[in-house]
C-alpha cells in the first residue's frame, strides 16, 4: 500500500487480508518451499524443478547443455560460452554422447 | 469499461490530512494525494478507470493513480458501480458466550429521590413499590449470583454493584465480595469489583473497606450546587449536593488503589458540560467524569430536546477539543465518553450489537432472576434465566436472533453503525416501548459525536500515537491473563 | 533471443498451396510419414541441417559464417533464413535454394556492442526491422543502452531509423510481423500496433484485452521458442491460442483466436480452463495439435477448428523440455528441442513411431517447409 | 534461494588461476580508451585507497580522484571472498596481468580496507564457511528470489555498495549475461505484449509495472549501503589480532562425533596478519587421534582463513574458516574439506590460561534412575586428583567414581537419580564450568535425522561426486511431555539403521534404483553422472528420496516398534563450474 495508510488495527488487518488474497491472485501459485536448489528459474531449474524435485529437469541434464551453454541460462553452474569458456563444448558436438569430454572450469 | 463508483465509508480531516473510516470494516485509513483526488473525482460522478486516469493525468503520474486505484478497490472504499459488495452474512455470537460482567441489584431502595429516576419515575419497567420483588437482596441469593457467574464466566469475571443506592445493602456486598474472592480462588479464576453510589452513605470504614478491597467506584453526581440540587433531591425535595460533597473528597483523598470516575445525567436544564466537567475535576479531583443525556419519555420537561441535542454536541466539541490538546502534550484528561470511543475506533470494532447486554453482561434482580441488563432487573418480559436454574438459553437465542444489526434496516445505511449498531435498548424501550427499535431520535448526534471522536483520532494518530498504542496494550494484557 | 518458454504457441503460415493430401481411402504400405516438405533445425557448431521430410534423411546443410546459429527466422517468402548467431551480435542471410550466404553483417564496433534480440525482414528483403540494444564496455564500468525498434536498410548496411516505442513503454521482445503487401509492420501482443512502413508513424493500435465487453482480460501470446513461425497460416492470418479472464468471476480459460490483421477482426471462441498448452496449426487450417507439459505428465491435444471442439487428449511418454511441430501433410507429429533428436509420433493415434537423430545438439527453431508447387505470389526479391 | 549451494573444489589441484605469468603487473591494457575524467561524479562517501600496490595493480583503469578515491573500488565494501571473484573477473575478462602474489596483496588489503564489520559478516559466515544451510533472507523476499536464483543471497549480503555502484554491478550482470534479463534471470518483464510478462502477469494489467530489477536495487541501496557506523567504528579499532598461545579445542562433525584436543597458534614473520597453527584433536566415538599444522591469514582483523600446511597425511586440502570474537578469547567456524566442501568440523577454540578449562564430554545424554554411567570430560589443565565431589552436574546427578584423571581428559561413573529433573545440566570442576555441556533425560521419545534437507551430486566419472552425510539423534519431549516444543531435548547421536524410499514425486518414480548407495553410517554416495542407457528416456541417475532411520529404543524388548524418522534427500546433477575461492588464505 503506497498511497494509503494504515492508521487503525483493523487497517492493517484489511491490508493483511487483502494482501493476502490478492496476492494470491497475482502471483503464480506460491512456489513450495526449496531448501536446496539454489537456481530455480522453472524451465526447468538446474538443481531442482519448480516443485523441488529432480521430475522436471532436463532428461538427461546433457541434453540441455548446449542451451545453458550458449544462452548462459544457468551461467553459475555451465561454463558460459559468451565469457568464461567460449571453446569449454569444442569437443562435444552433442553432448549426449559427448558428455565425457566435458570439462570442470575454474571461472576466472 | 465498468465505471468506478464510491463504496460505503465516511471523509473526515484531521491534522491537514485526509482520512477515510470504512465502512461496515470499521478500518480508518489516511489518504494522500493521489488518492484522495481519486476519491472527489468519482464522488461528483461514476466513471471508468481511464476516465479517472485521463482526467487527473496533469497533477498525477498515471501509473501512480492505477495503483491508488487499485489499492482503493483492494480496501472496498470504490468498487465497480452496480456490483455491491455482498451483505455481511447473520453470525450469531457462538453459544455458551462466556459471561464477563455480572450487574447485581443488592437493593431497589433509594435514600434519593431524584425526579429523572428510570427506576421510580413515570417510565419505570418493574412496579418496586408495591410489587413482589424484595427490596433487599439477600446473603443466599448474593451466593448464588457468584456460583452463577464462576460458572458462567471465563479467566476473569467483573462484579458490579448497583441498586436502588448500592451501600444501603453494605453488609450483604461486604459478605459477597469476601465469598466471591474466596470461591473464585478455588476454581482457578479472578473476580474484580466495582459498585456505582450516590455517595450519600460514604461513611469512613466503608471508604476504608473500598480502598482496601480495590473497588472500583462510581459516583452518580451532576455537577455543582445548583446543578445537583435540581433533581438529585432527597424525599423531602432537599439537594443533596451538601451532603455528599465531603464524602466524596473524603473517598477521593482516601481510596487511591482504583481510578473514580462520575457519571453525570444530562438534561434540558443542567445542560453545562465544560462548567460541570471543571468542577468534578479540580473542586473534587475526579479521575474521570462520563455525561449521559437522561433517559426518558420524550413528554417530560427535563427531556433534551433536538435543540437540545445540537447544543449538547457542541458541548462534547468543546471538552474534546480540550482532550485532543491535553492528551497531544501528554497530560492526562477525564473526558471518559471520547475515551472509549477512541478505543473503539482504534481496534477497528464493528459491532453486531451496540452494548454487551444479553451476552457478555447480565443484570440480577433483588430475589435472583437474571435479565438482559440491569435497567431491566426483575422485569419478566426481560429475563433470561434465573441465578439458581442458569441461563434461558433460548431466551438469549432468541433475545440476540431479534437485536442484531442486520434486521435493524433504519441503520443499514448509516456510516456510524459498527460504533452505535442502533444504541441503548433500555432508551429504544423507553422510547418506542420495544427493546428492538434502534434509537432513530438521537442518530443525528450519534453521527456528529462519531464524526468528532474520528478527527480526535486522526489528530491523535499524528500528534500522540503512543497513547493510542495504550489500547492495545491493555488488550494484551487482558488477553494474556486469560 | 526468445529463451525457450514452456506453454508458449507458434504457428505455420502456408504461402504455397497447401500440398495434395495422399487419397485417404488408400492404406499406403509404406510407413506413415510427414508429407514431402523439407525440414530446416539449426544446431552445433554452425550450420542448419537440410531433412527431406519422405525418407527423413539429412539431405545437405547450409553453413553459417557467423558462429553457432541461435534464432532463425525464416522469410515470409520461404526462400531465405535470417539467423541471428549465439552471442546475438551477428546477422547472416542466407539463401535456401542455393545454399549460400547472401550477406551478413554486425553492428558491434570497438567497445560498443550491440545485441539483436529480433529481426523480421521485409517482404521485399530491402531493410530488416530489428530489436537492438547497446551495451559500452568503459574502462572502468559498463552502461546498458535501452531496448530500440531500428530499421537497418540491406542496401546501405545502415541503420536508417529508430522508431520510438509506442506509448513510450520500452520492449525488451516482441514479434515483428509485415502485411503481406509490405505496407504495414505490425508489432505483436496483447497489444498490437501497427505502423505504416514509409515513415513508420504509428497509424493503428488494437487493443486484444478487451475485445468485447463482458469477455474481460484477453491474452494473447505469439511466437515460440526460435520465433514466430507462420508456415501454416493463410497471409495476413494468425491462429494462436488465447486465454480469457471474466471480468465477473474472475476464472481464466483457454480458446482458440484467429486473427485477421489486415481487417482487424478478432474471430475467437473459448474451449476449456486455462491450461498451459501450446497449440499449432494444422497445414489444413482445419486442425490444430496442442502439447501441454507439466511435471511429469505430458498430453497431446486435438483441436478441431471448424466445429470448435477439443477432438482428443491423451498422455504420452513424454520429457521435459519439448517443442512441437506438425508434419506438411498433417500426419505426423515432431517433438524437437534440446538435443540432438527429432522424435516422429503419429498424430491421429499419439503413437510413439520413431526418431531422426543428429550429429550435433540443436541451437534454434525448427522450421516445416511444405514443398512449393505453385509460385509465389510476392515477387522475388533481389 | 534456500541454500548456500556451495562445494566447488577439485580435489587436490591447486590449480592457480592459469598460467599466470609471473611477471610483475606494468602496462594494464586498459580495456577501453576513454579518458579518466568520465568517471561519474564522485559521489563524497567513497573509502580512500591509500595501499600503494593496489593502486599500482588497478590504478589503471580505477582513476584515483585528489581525495585517493579510486573508481569503483572505493564505493564498496565486501568480503574477502567476494574481493577474490572481482580481481580473478578482472584478470580473466579484463586481461588484467597481475602475479598471484601481487593479487594476494590486493585481496588482503582490499578486505582490510573496504572489508565488512564483523556485526554485519557474522549473519552469513555460513558462505564463507561453504555451509549447505536452509537460509531465507528475511530481508526482501523479492530481491531473495530474484538473485538466488544463480547464485546464493549470501554473495549478495557480503556486499555493502552506493547506489551507483550497485547499479554499476547490476550493469556487469547485463552485459556480461545478456539472457539475465528474460526468462533464464528474470531481470526484466519485457514490456507490455511480450510473451515474457504475459505468462507472469495476473489479473488485467500489472498494476505494479516496476521491473523486478529496479525493485531489487532500491531495496539493496536501502538495505545494504556503503556507510555504516559498524564499519566506522570497526575500521578505528581493527588491529593485527594478538592470538599467538595455547587454545583449546572443541568440535563436532556429523556421523563421527565430538572431537577435543588443543592447537598452539604462533605468529608468522614472513606476513603480516598471518599464523601458522599445530593441533592435535581426538574424535570421542573412536578415539582416532589427528595431528593437523596449517597456516592462516586474518583479514579485517577477525576474519580467520587458514588452510592446512601440505603435511604428508594431510596435503593441504582442509581449509579453516572461523570468525574471531572481539575480545580474541574464542574463534568459532568451520573446518572443511572434500570436492564440495561437504565434510567439515564446526570449531570453537577457546583461550587457554593455566586454571583449567572444562570444553565438554563425549556423551551428552544421562538417563535417569541408572548407576555408574561411564562419562568422559575433556579440556585442559585438568586437575590429576580430582575427588568425585569436585566434579558437579548438578541436582540428583553424583560422580560416583573417578576411574581416570589425565590434565586432558577425566573419565567417571556417573549415577543419576531417579528424581533427577529433567533437562539441560552445566558442568563443573576446578573452578571452570561449561554451561550446557550435558542433558539428564528419562525416556527417548523419539529421533531425528539431521540434516533435515540433504543434497548428493551425481559425480565419479569427470565431475566430482558430492555425498551427504546423515546422522540420527535422540531427542526427548522434556518436561512437558510434547515433542516440537522449545523444552525438548536433544540427546546426542545414535546409531540406527538406514534405508531409502522413494519421494513420490510423480506416480512412476523410480529413483531409488538409480540415485546411489546409503551406507550402514548414513553416509550417502550418489551414482555416476552422465545419461543412462539402461533407464527409460536415458535419464541420469537423479531423484529424490526419503532417508529413512529406525532405531530400536535402549533396552526395549525385540517386539516393541522401534523408533522411525527421516530427511528428504535431493540427488541432483553434477556443476561444471567450479567457484571455490582459491586464493583467500593462502
Amino acid at each position: 500500500m503506497t498511497h494509503l495508510k494504515a492508521v487503525n488495527r483493523k487497517a492493517t488487518r484489511v491490508i493483511e487480508s487483502v494482501q493476502g488474497d490478492v496476492v494470491g491472485l497475482q502471483q503464480p501459485p506460491v512456489q513450495p518451499h526449496i531448501p536446496l536448489g539454489c537456481s530455480l528459474a522453472f524451465s526447468p531449474g538446474w538443481e531442482a524443478d519448480s516443485t523441488g524435485g529432480t521430475a522436471g529437469l532436463c532428461q538427461p541434464v546433457e541434453r540441455d547443455i548446449f542451451d545453458c551453454h550458449l544462452g548462459c541460462f544457468w551461467p553459475a553452474h555451465v561454463p558460459d560460452q559468451l565469457n568464461h569458456a567460449p571453446s569449454c563444448t569444442a569437443k562435444c558436438a552433442a553432448a549426449q554422447k559427448d558428455w565425457r569430454k566435458l570439462d570442470l572450469v575454474f571461472p576466472g | 469499461m465498468i465505471a468506478l463508483a464510491l463504496r460505503e465509508f465516511h471523509q473526515f480531516q484531521a491534522a491537514g490530512r485526509q482520512f477515510l473510516y470504512l465502512v461496515p470494516s470499521a478500518a480508518v485509513f489516511e489518504l494522500d494525494a493521489a488518492a484522495e483526488a481519486v476519491v472527489r473525482l468519482l464522488r461528483e460522478v461514476a466513471r471508468p478507470e481511464d476516465a479517472v486516469v485521463e482526467a487527473l493525468a496533469d497533477t498525477f503520474p498515471p501509473p501512480a493513480l492505477k495503483v491508488a486505484i487499485s489499492e482503493l478497490r483492494d480496501v472496498r472504499a470504490i468498487g465497480y458501480q452496480h456490483q455491491p459488495d455482498p451483505e455481511g452474512p447473520k453470525f450469531l455470537p457462538m453459544m455458551p458466550f462466556p459471561l464477563s460482567t455480572m450487574v447485581l441489584n443488592v437493593t431497589n431502595q433509594c435514600n434519593l429521590a431524584c425526579t429523572y429516576c428510570y427506576e421510580y419515575g413515570e417510565d419505570k419497567i418493574v412496579d418496586t413499590e408495591h410489587g413482589k420483588q424484595s427490596k433487599f437482596m439477600s446473603e443466599a441469593t448474593a451466593r448464588e449470583s457468584v456460583e452463577f457467574l464462576l460458572r458462567e464466566s471465563a479467566q476473569i469475571a467483573h462484579m458490579t454493584f448497583f441498586g436502588g443506592e448500592t451501600l444501603l445493602n453494605f453488609p450483604v456486598l461486604k459478605s459477597t465480595v469476601a465469598y466471591a474472592r474466596q470461591r473464585a480462588a478455588e476454581v482457578g479464576k479472578t473476580v474484580d469489583f466495582s459498585l456505582t453510589t450516590n455517595a450519600t452513605l460514604l461513611q469512613p470504614e466503608i471508604i476504608d473497606f473500598l480502598a482496601d478491597n480495590e473497588i472500583g467506584v462510581t459516583i452518580s453526581m451532576d455537577g455543582p450546587r445548583e446543578l445537583q440540587n435540581k433533581f438529585r433531591v432527597l424525599h423531602n425535595g432537599a439537594g443533596s449536593y451538601d451532603i455528599v460533597a465531603p464524602k466524596i473528597k473524603a473517598l477521593l483523598r482516601r481510596h487511591r488503589s482504583r481510578p473514580i470516575g462520575a457519571r453525570v445525567t444530562l438534561t434540558s436544564e443542567t445542560l453545562d458540560v465544560t462548567r460541570i466537567y471543571r468542577h468534578l475535576t479540580e473542586e473534587f479531583g475526579f479521575w474521570e467524569v462520563g455525561f449521559a443525556p437522561v433517559t426518558t419519555s420524550p413528554n417530560q420537561t427535563y427531556a433534551i430536546s433536538d435543540g437540545g441535542f445540537d447544543r449538547m454536541l457542541e458541548q462534547f466539541r468543546e471538552l474534546a477539543y480540550e482532550f485532543q490538546q491535553h492528551v497531544a502534550d501528554n497530560r492526562h484528561h477525564g473526558f471518559s465518553n471520547i475515551k472509549d470511543t477512541l478505543e473503539e475506533i482504534h481496534k477497528g470494532v464493528s459491532k453486531a450489537y451496540p452494548c454487551g447486554a444479553g451476552l457478555g453482561l447480565l443484570g440480577v434482580s433483588t430475589d435472583g432472576d437474571v435479565a438482559v441488563c440491569h435497567r431491566f432487573a426483575g422485569s419478566e418480559a426481560h429475563q433470561l434465566g434465573t441465578v439458581r436454574d442458569g441461563i434461558d438459553r433460548a431466551a438469549q437465542q432468541d433475545f440476540l436472533e431479534h437485536h442484531h444489526i442486520n434486521d435493524k434496516t433504519d441503520c443499514h445505511t448509516c456510516w456510524a453503525r459498527p460504533i452505535c449498531a442502533g444504541g441503548c435498548y433500555h432508551e429504544a424501550h423507553v422510547r418506542y416501548g420495544t427493546t428492538r427499535r434502534p434509537n432513530l431520535h438521537y442518530c443525528e448526534w450519534i453521527r456528529g459525536w462519531t464524526d468528532t471522536c474520528l478527527q480526535v483520532y486522526g489528530e491523535l494518530s499524528v500528534r500522540n500515537p503512543a497513547f493510542l498504542a495504550r489500547f492495545d496494550r491493555d488488550e494484551a494484557k487482558a488477553e494474556a491473563a486469560l | 533471443m526468445t529463451r525457450r518458454i514452456v506453454g508458449t504457441l507458434f504457428m505455420l503460415m502456408a504461402v504455397a498451396v497447401v500440398t495434395g493430401t495422399t487419397a485417404l481411402g488408400q492404406r499406403s504400405a509404406t510407413p506413415l510419414n510427414g508429407g514431402n516438405g523439407t525440414l530446416y533445425i539449426g544446431g552445433y557448431p554452425n550450420l542448419i541441417w537440410i531433412i527431406d521430410e519422405a525418407t527423413e534423411k539429412v539431405v545437405g546443410t547450409l553453413q553459417t559464417t557467423s558462429g553457432i546459429p541461435r534464432r532463425l527466422t525464416l522469410s515470409r517468402d520461404l526462400k531465405r533464413f535470417y539467423n541471428i548467431d549465439a552471442t546475438n551480435e551477428f546477422v547472416e542471410i542466407l539463401d535456401i535454394a542455393s545454399k549460400k550466404t547472401l550477406d551478413s553483417f554486425k553492428l558491434t564496433e570497438g567497445n560498443r556492442r550491440v545485441r539483436i534480440a529480433t529481426l523480421e525482414p521485409d517482404p521485399e528483403h530491402r531493410y530488416l526491422m530489428m530489436i537492438t540494444r547497446v551495451s559500452t564496455k568503459l574502462r572502468d564500468r559498463v552502461e546498458i543502452g535501452p531496448s530500440e525498434l531500428q530499421q537497418y536498410d540491406l542496401a546501405t548496411h545502415r541503420i536508417t531509423r529508430t522508431v520510438p516505442w509506442p506509448d513510450g513503454e520500452e520492449r525488451d521482445q516482441a514479434n515483428l510481423l509485415f502485411s503481406p503487401d509490405g505496407k504495414l509492420l505490425y508489432v505483436l501482443g496483447d497489444e498490437i500496433v501497427i505502423f505504416e512502413t514509409q515513415g513508420f508513424t504509428q497509424v493503428d493500435k488494437w487493443n486484444l484485452s478487451n475485445v468485447e465487453e463482458g469477455l474481460g482480460q484477453v491474452s494473447v501470446s505469439f511466437g515460440g521458442f526460435g520465433g514466430l513461425d507462420t508456415v501454416n497460416d493463410e497471409p495476413g492470418f494468425l491462429t494462436t491460442a488465447m486465454t480469457v479472464e471474466d471480468p465477473v468471476q474472475h476464472r481464466r480459460m483457454m480458446g482458440v483466436a484467429r486473427i485477421n490483421l489486415v481487417k482487424k477482426e478478432f474471430d475467437f471462441y473459448t474451449i476449456g480452463p486455462a491450461g498451459g498448452v501450446n497449440f499449432v496449426l494444422a497445414p489444413d487450417r482445419k486442425r490444430g495439435y496442442g502439447l501441454e507439459s507439466a511435471i511429469g505428465r505430458y498430453q497431446f491435444w486435438t483441436f478441431d477448428l471448424e466445429q470448435r471442439r477439443i477432438v482428443s487428449r491423451a498422455e504420452f511418454e513424454g520429457r521435459p523440455r519439448m517443442s512441437l511441430k506438425t508434419s506438411s501433410n498433417g500426419r505426423l507429429l515432431y517433438i524437437y528441442n534440446a538435443g540432438n533428436t527429432i522424435d516422429l509420433y503419429d498424430a491421429a493415434t499419439y503413437k510413439y513411431l520413431r526418431t531422426i537423430t543428429l550429429d550435433g545438439d540443436v541451437t534454434t527453431g525448427f522450421y516445416v517447409v511444405p514443398r512449393q508447387t505453385a509460385p509465389v505470389k510476392a515477387t522475388a526479391g533481389r | 534461494m534456500r541454500l548456500r549451494t556451495l562445494g566447488r573444489g577439485l580435489v587436490g589441484i591447486a590449480l592457480l588461476i592459469g598460467a599466470l605469468p609471473l611477471v610483475a603487473a606494468q602496462s594494464q591494457t586498459p580495456a577501453a580508451p576513454a579518458p579518466p575524467g568520465t568517471a561519474t561524479a564522485a559521489v563524497d562517501e567513497g573509502i580512500p585507497v591509500t595501499d600503494p600496490d593496489v593502486v599500482k595493480a588497478c590504478g589503471g583503469c580505477h582513476v584515483p580522484d585528489d581525495k585517493r578515491r579510486m573508481t569503483r573500488i572505493s564505493y564498496r565494501r565486501a568480503t574477502p571472498e567476494n574481493w577474490e571473484l572481482t580481481v580473478r573477473r578482472m584478470m580473466s575478462l579484463n586481461n588484467v596481468q597481475i602475479s598471484p602474489e601481487v593479487a594476494r596483496r590486493v585481496i588482503k588489503s582490499l578486505s582490510d580496507s573496504h572489508g565488512l564489520a564483523p556485526e554485519e559478516a557474522r549473519p552469513i559466515m555460513f558462505d564463507a564457511e561453504r555451509r549447505l544451510i536452509d537460509f531465507t533472507y528475511s530481508g526482501d523476499k523479492e530481491t531473495h528470489e530474484l538473485c538466488s536464483r544463480c547464485h546464493s543471497i549470501g554473495r549478495v549480503l557480503s556486499e555493502r555498495r552506493t547506489k551507483d555502484e550497485w547499479n554499476g554491478l547490476i550493469a556487469m550482470h547485463r552485459y556480461y549475461y545478456p539472457g539475465i534479463d528474460g526468462a533464464s534471470g528474470g531481470f526484466r518483464r519485457g514490456g507490455p505484449g511480450s510473451q515474457a510478462n504475459a505468462a507472469g502477469r495476473g489479473r488485467g494489467d500489472s498494476t505494479d509495472n516496476q521491473q523486478p530489477i529496479d525493485k531489487a536495487l532500491t531495496h539493496l541501496i536501502g538495505a545494504l549501503p556503503l556507510p555504516s557506523s559498524e564499519w566506522t567504528s570497526w575500521s578505528a579499532a581493527m588491529r593485527t589480532p594478538r592470538l599467538a598461545g595455547r587454545w583449546a579445542l572443541s568440535g563436532y562433525q556429523i556421523g563421527k562425533g565430538p572431537v577435543y584436543g588443543t592447537v598452539t597458534i604462533a605468529d608468522r614473520p614472513d606476513l603480516p596478519d598471518s599464523f601458522t597453527t599445530d593441533g592435535r584433536f581426538t574424535y570421542t566415538k573412536t578415539g582416532q587421534t589427528v595431528t593437523r599444522r596449517s597456516r592462516a591469514i586474518v583479514y579485517t582483523g577477525f576474519q580467520w582463513r587458514g588452510r592446512s600446511a601440505d603435511a604428508p597425511d594431510d596435503p593441504g586440502t582442509w581449509r579453516e574458516v572461523a570468525f574471531i570474537e572481539r575480545n580474541l578469547q574464542e574463534i568459532k567456524g568451520r573446518w572443511f574439506t572434500g570436492p564440495h566442501d561437504e565434510t567439515g568440523i564446526d570449531v570453537t577454540l577457546r583461550r587457554v590460561s593455566n586454571d583449567p578449562l572444562v570444553t565438554g564430554t563425549d556423551v551428552i545424554a544421562l538417563r535417569t534412575s541408572a548407576p555408574a554411567q561411564r562419562l568422559r570430560i575433556y579440556g585442559v589443565n585438568l586437575p590429576e586428583r580430582a575427588a568425585p565431589t569436585d566434579i558437579d552436574l548438578g541436582q540428583g546427578v553424583k560422580v560416583s567414581r573417578v576411574v581416570s584423571a589425565a590434565p586432558e581428559m577425566l573419565t567417571v561413573e556417573v549415577d543419576v537419580a531417579a528424581d533427577a529433573r529433567v533437562g539441560v545440566r552445566d558442568i563443573s570442576l576446578g573452578g571452570s564450568t561449561r554451561p550446557a555441556a550435558l542433558v539428564v533425560y528419562s525416556t527417548m521419545d523419539g529421533i531425528k535425522v539431521v540434516p533435515q534437507a540433504g543434497m548428493a551430486r551425481l559425480g565419479g566419472v569427470t565431475m566430482p561426486a558430492r555425498t551427504e552425510q546423515f546422522e540420527a539423534r535422540g531427542f526427548s519431549s522434556g518436561p512437558d511431555g510434547k515433542p516440537g516444543t522449545p523444552d525438548d531435548l536433544d540427546l546426542g547421536p545414535v546409531d540406527a539403521q538406514w534405508s531409502l524410499e522413494e519421494y513420490t514425486a510423480t506416480f512412476k518414480d523410480d529413483d531409488v534404483k538409480y540415485v546411489g548407495e546409503l551406507g550402514p553410517g548414513g553416509l550417502f554416495t550418489p551414482n555416476v553422472e552422465g545419461p543412462n542407457p539402461n533407464r527409460p528416456g536415458n535419464r541420469n541417475n537423479v531423484g529424490d528420496v526419503w532417508v529413512v532411520a529406525s532405531y530400536p529404543p535402549a533396552g526395549a524388548n525385540v517386539a516393541a516398534k522401534p523408533l522411525r524418522a527421516r530427511a528428504h534427500l535431493l540427488v541432483t546433477v553434477p556443476i561444471y563450474l567450479d567457484w571455490n575461492s582459491r586464493e583467500v588464505g593462502r
